[in-house]
């Protein structure tokens, strides 16, 4: 194992409880974005470009980008 | 009280079992190390994975999209507006002011990004069997073009890029036709999912025999699916229920 | 040191577990659910790895290149988009769940049972 | 051959066809389309039935065959017992669509879209001979189910049904897929009998144990055996009756022949020596499961989850006959879950009848006024009788099937004796609904407190009362209970059945038959012919038991209103509480079922 992909896993196990133990969901998006990136480089390094670029395009933006919408429409609930 | 000795009984039961995996980084498995001697020659394609994900094992990834489909779907419906609800004009007019509150340098970037998403998401769906990246990948890029316009404060105009019919047109027929695809290599008296196109020279745009058409439907369902998915979040922010 | 990646693995699949089981937000626990499928990406990556080999594409390297495990790869492609279509769903019915009754708690929600 | 694909295309073209139709948008359309779809895959499927029972019809997707031993694609296996249940799961849809056709007075081509892509998904699973593909098909099953079970969001319980199944479900699918991990990275093999014979006959190490022990809890969260059941109650209360009488009929019993698929196909040969342990956890996990969900059912009054929870007893015995490892077992289990299957969709649709009458499903609320609806209630009756093992009908048969096969077993003559009580409490609750539903018997009012939960699920799915029934509607409940009361009629069946399931269960048949493309030509199969004359007496006995849990449970005694059954409150309502509606706790118990089983597993089995 190289010594990058041993950080990518620290990082990435790090950033899982990171995104578990954040209990504010709007910040946890972000996180979770963060999240989906260190996945993202690690697959990398891993050898496995296609997986990393599907990880990109879901972990990194659809997937929070659905998150906020959600949050948005509960948030706009909660003002009314 | 229950749940934490057990997940970490489980935990333990699952770090015995990994240290009997082989070694990180001595894969020898007999499944890749077969492909790796035979893909190449067989599909011509130069990215394996994707005759992997389209061609040896096209049945996982025709049922893929289909869940992507039905997903897309079960958000059409879980999401469809009820009768005590509707786009109020407030609604529109808070969804304007919004706009405004986008100040002009982020709509700009916004407007001017979505061309070169259309360009690159139609890229990767293209190259999807010489280069990393396909169908899918591509796919989500190109929804995230119509997005772009909902980044630039449009949420108006989001929904008017993006029909809901022509959304759900693109995502059945994209999803049809990968398994029509399937079914093109029984018209030819072939197997269901075998190639039954040329297959071409090596790293050429049209090479890898029915690997770009799979990949082109993937393309425009996923395409489809991913922003009827997006639109229907949308659509909420807009709804007001009557009875508040 | 050969262990690390199937730890991280199971470190990612508990810790998501955990998340769903105590979270008191939808939202919260569908992407709690994502770190726990996240787990199996982690898995089955590191499952097909071979030290030194290249990324299974062969548009840049010589074609008696030694590559990593294509099949896992293609796997973990599928599982991804398990995994996002599954969260939509379940963000759609958080929102509905908000918008019906007010609340994101499952505790809430789920008091009318006995 | 070219049918094979051909049953999971057909459905799938038209699925992605009708989405895109909205243009033409036309309820009829829709209907024709899709019922032509699920008839075309009835009869592809029942064509390859009757030609799998010469021999496994195994088919290369792509035409990809295996590589020097290695299998480099994908391949469906045709079985008679996986064929013939994808026939069954067609037939129940074609009932489900008929039966759509006038219970719903608003629905748009995207609820028929979605049908048409969960009956590919159980196709697809019955066939599939690959782990991972199988997996695939597991989760587009449970996409499409959520999708269904939540499809009347307007109202607040599908909302909570759908996201409880959604979030247990995707868990179980976490721990399948994790299970799969393992076992690949062992085997390098995804073909369920290339994993076979990678396995080999050595002696199981804590990775095998692990990775059979994933994936068999992950399909049992699907098949809702007790601890990881909790789910199915809220998710089939508030499905739109069609659909429950595909996810009682079929989805949860699905699950199973996962199990029995995974465990013949590739790890019979490696469990081989341990077989005895095996089976005693999974007959106890059966026996519990049909307990507690007997148990649950006799405290309901909404009807729906009633019949969901009789569900659940009902998974609970065909897992006794899936447990117990032999080919009696598992083609008893086959023969049950097709006869209970075909009852318990006509009972269902009984009850769709009502709501459509009556716009409730509650069975203190209903009081008398089923009295309209004779001929429902009669088919309530005979149906509540049936599935508790009323002979000669189909689940005497499958039932009677599986006790033989435990009394054939040296040290299980204490199952048919524990299914009887299970049977008889579970078909007396749904007898006692009968009987006060339709002959207005029992004290009017509140049986007991929890009614007013009751009510409160009793959301009505078309929102008036209707002063006639459509025959549309009369026609899937009469040929559905004529069918599972004529399914134990059929002469030599449990011979046939006996054959298929011992060519399920050949192991070394299979791989032969997948990897080298050799057929075995079947020899002479000692089946049993018939159900023995002692069960018989059993099944008497359930469904006499059945009537005097009934009679006990309408006889108002003072205060105590369930009478005689008081024995059985505390147990139920400690039952009771432990189905919170609460998914954190559904999860929590799942994994401290994975636990308790796969502790079991790696403690018995290495």
């Amino acid at each position: 194992m190289t010594a990058l992909q041993a950080l990518a896993l620290v990082l990435v196990a790090i950033g899982g409880g990171a995104v578990v133990f954040t209990r504010d969901p709007s910040r946890q998006a972000v996180v979770a974005s963060l999240f989906g990136v260190l996945l993202a480089v690690l697959f990398f390094l891993f050898q496995a470009p296609d997986v990393a670029l599907s990880q990109i395009t879901v972990g990194t933006v659809a997937l929070p980008l659905m998150i906020l919408l959600a949050l948005s429409k509960i948030r706009q609930g909660e003002d009314s | 009280m229950l749940f934490l000795p057990a997940v970490l009984l489980l935990a333990a039961g699952l770090v015995w079992a990994v240290t009997e995996l082989p070694a990180f980084g001595h894969y020898s498995g007999v499944y890749g190390l077969t492909l790796e001697h035979v893909a190449l020659g067989q599909r011509r394609a130069t990215d394996i994975v994707s005759p992997v994900t389209f061609d040896y094992r096209g049945v996982d990834t025709l049922g893929e999209e289909f869940i992507l489909f039905a997903a897309a779907v079960g958000c059409a419906i879980l999401l469809r507006s009820q009768r005590d609800e509707e786009v109020t004009e407030a609604a529109s007019e808070r969804a304007a002011a919004r706009a405004e509150e986008v100040r002009r340098p982020v709509r700009a970037l916004a407007a001017v990004l979505v061309a070169p998403a259309v360009v690159l998401g139609a890229y990767i769906v293209a190259h999807g069997h010489l280069t990393p990246g396909g169908g899918f990948q591509g796919g989500v890029i190109l929804a995230s073009a119509t997005v772009l316009v909902y980044a630039g404060g449009q949420a108006v105009a989001f929904r008017r890029v993006s029909p809901e019919p022509a959304l759900e047109l693109a995502d059945g027929v994209g999803a049809a036709g990968f398994a029509l695809v399937a079914i093109g290599g029984l018209m030819f008296g072939l197997a269901a999912l075998h190639n039954f196109l040329p297959l071409g020279t090596q790293s050429q745009l049209l090479s890898a025999g029915m690997l770009p058409l799979l990949n082109l439907s993937v393309g425009i369902e996923v395409a489809g699916a991913v922003t009827l998915i997006i639109s229907e979040f949308v659509d909420q922010t807009l709804l007001r229920s009557r009875r508040r | 040191m050969n262990l690390f990646p199937f730890l991280v693995a199971v470190w990612l699949a508990a810790v998501g577990l955990y998340g769903v089981v105590t979270s008191r937000h939808f939202v919260h626990l569908v992407i709690s659910l994502s770190v726990m499928q996240a787990s199996t990406y982690v898995l089955l990556l590191a499952v097909g790895y071979r030290t030194g080999a290249k990324a299974p594409v062969f548009a840049d390297i010589p074609a008696r290149s030694r590559i990593v495990d294509p099949v896992v790869q293609a796997l973990t492609l599928t599982d991804v988009v398990v995994e996002a279509t599954v969260s939509a769903l379940l963000l759609a019915l958080a929102v509905q769940a908000h918008k019906r009754f007010g609340t994101v708690d499952p505790d809430e929600l789920g008091a009318l049972r006995g | 051959m070219t049918l094979v694909p051909l049953t999971i295309l057909v459905p799938l073209v038209a699925a992605g066809l009708l989405a895109a139709s909205r243009p033409l948008a036309s309820r009829l359309l829709a209907d024709v389309i899709a019922l032509g779809a699920a008839v075309a895959v009835l009869v592809m499927c029942a064509i390859l039935t009757h030609r799998a029972s010469h021999g496994e019809i195994v088919y290369w997707w792509g035409a990809w065959r295996p590589h020097g031993g290695v299998s480099l694609g994908i391949s469906f296996a045709f079985d008679s017992l996986g064929a013939g249940f994808a026939t069954f799961a067609a037939a129940l849809m074609v009932a489900a669509l008929v039966f759509s056709w006038r219970f719903f007075e608003t629905v748009d081509h995207l609820y028929h879209t979605v049908l048409l892509v969960f009956l590919a998904a159980m196709v697809g699973f019955c066939l599939s001979g690959d782990l991972f593909n199988m997996f695939v098909f597991f989760e587009l099953m449970g996409v499409s189910a959520y999708v269904l079970a939540g499809f009347l969001i307007e109202h607040r319980s599908p909302l909570e049904g759908s996201l409880n199944f959604a979030i247990t479900n995707s868990a179980g699918g976490v721990l399948v897929l994790f299970g799969i991990g393992l076992i690949y990275g062992r085997t390098g093999a995804l073909n369920l009998a290339q994993i076979g014979q990678t396995l080999g006959h050595v002696h199981p190490d804590g990775l095998v144990v692990a990775g059979f022990a994933l994936v068999v809890c992950g399909f049992l969260v699907k098949a809702a055996a007790v601890p990881f059941h909790f789910w199915l109650a809220d998710a089939y209360a508030v499905a739109p009756t069609p659909v429950c009488i595909l996810f009682a009929g079929a989805m949860s019993e699905l699950g199973l022949l996962g199990v029995a698929r995974v465990y013949w196909t590739s790890f019979a040969g490696v469990f081989g020596a341990h077989e005895g342990e095996l089976r005693a956890v999974l007959v106890t996990v059966g026996i519990v499961t049909a307990l507690a969900g007997a148990l649950m059912t006799l405290g309901q009054h909404h009807l729906k989850r009633m019949l969901a929870f009789a569900t659940v007893s009902y998974i609970g015995l065909f897992l006794v006959g899936v447990g117990l490892l032999s080919r009696d077992g598992l083609g008893g289990a086959a023969a049950y879950v097709v006869g209970d299957g075909l009852v318990k969709a006509s009972l269902f649709v009984c009850v769709g009848i009502l709501q459509h009458r009556c716009a409730s499903v509650d069975e203190v609320d209903l009081h008398g006024r089923g009295r309209v609806l004779p001929i429902a209630g009669v088919l309530f009756g005979v149906g509540a009788l049936a599935v508790a093992g009323l002979p000669p009908f189909g689940p005497f048969l499958g039932k009677a099937l599986v006790e033989d096969a435990a009394l054939g077993q040296p040290g299980y003559g204490w199952v048919p004796a524990l299914m009887l009580i299970a049977a008889a409490l579970s078909g007396g609750a749904i007898l006692r609904a009968g009987a006060r539903v339709f002959l207005g018997l029992g004290p009017r009012g509140e049986p007991d407190e929890s009614s007013d939960e009751a009510r409160e699920e009793a959301e009505p799915e078309s929102e008036e009362p209707h002063d006639s029934t459509p025959w549309l509607m009369w026609v899937p409940a009469l040929a559905l209970m004529a069918a599972g009361l004529a399914w134990g009629l059929i002469p030599d069946l449990s011979h046939s059945i006996g054959a298929a399931a011992a060519r399920f269960v050949d192991h070394a048949g299979y791989a032969r038959a997948v990897l080298d493309g050799v057929l075995t030509t079947p020899g002479h199969v000692l089946a049993p012919h018939g159900a023995s004359p002692g069960s018989y007496l059993y099944g008497v006995g359930a469904a006499l038991g059945a009537v005097a849990v009934a009679a006990l449970a309408l006889i108002r005694d003072g205060e105590r209103r369930l009478g005689p059954l008081m024995a059985l409150r505390a147990p139920l309502q400690g039952l009771r509480r432990l189905h919170s509606g609460h998914v954190g706790d559904y999860v929590a118990w799942l994994t401290a079922g994975v636990t308790v089983i796969g502790g079991v597993f790696m403690i018995a089995l290495i």
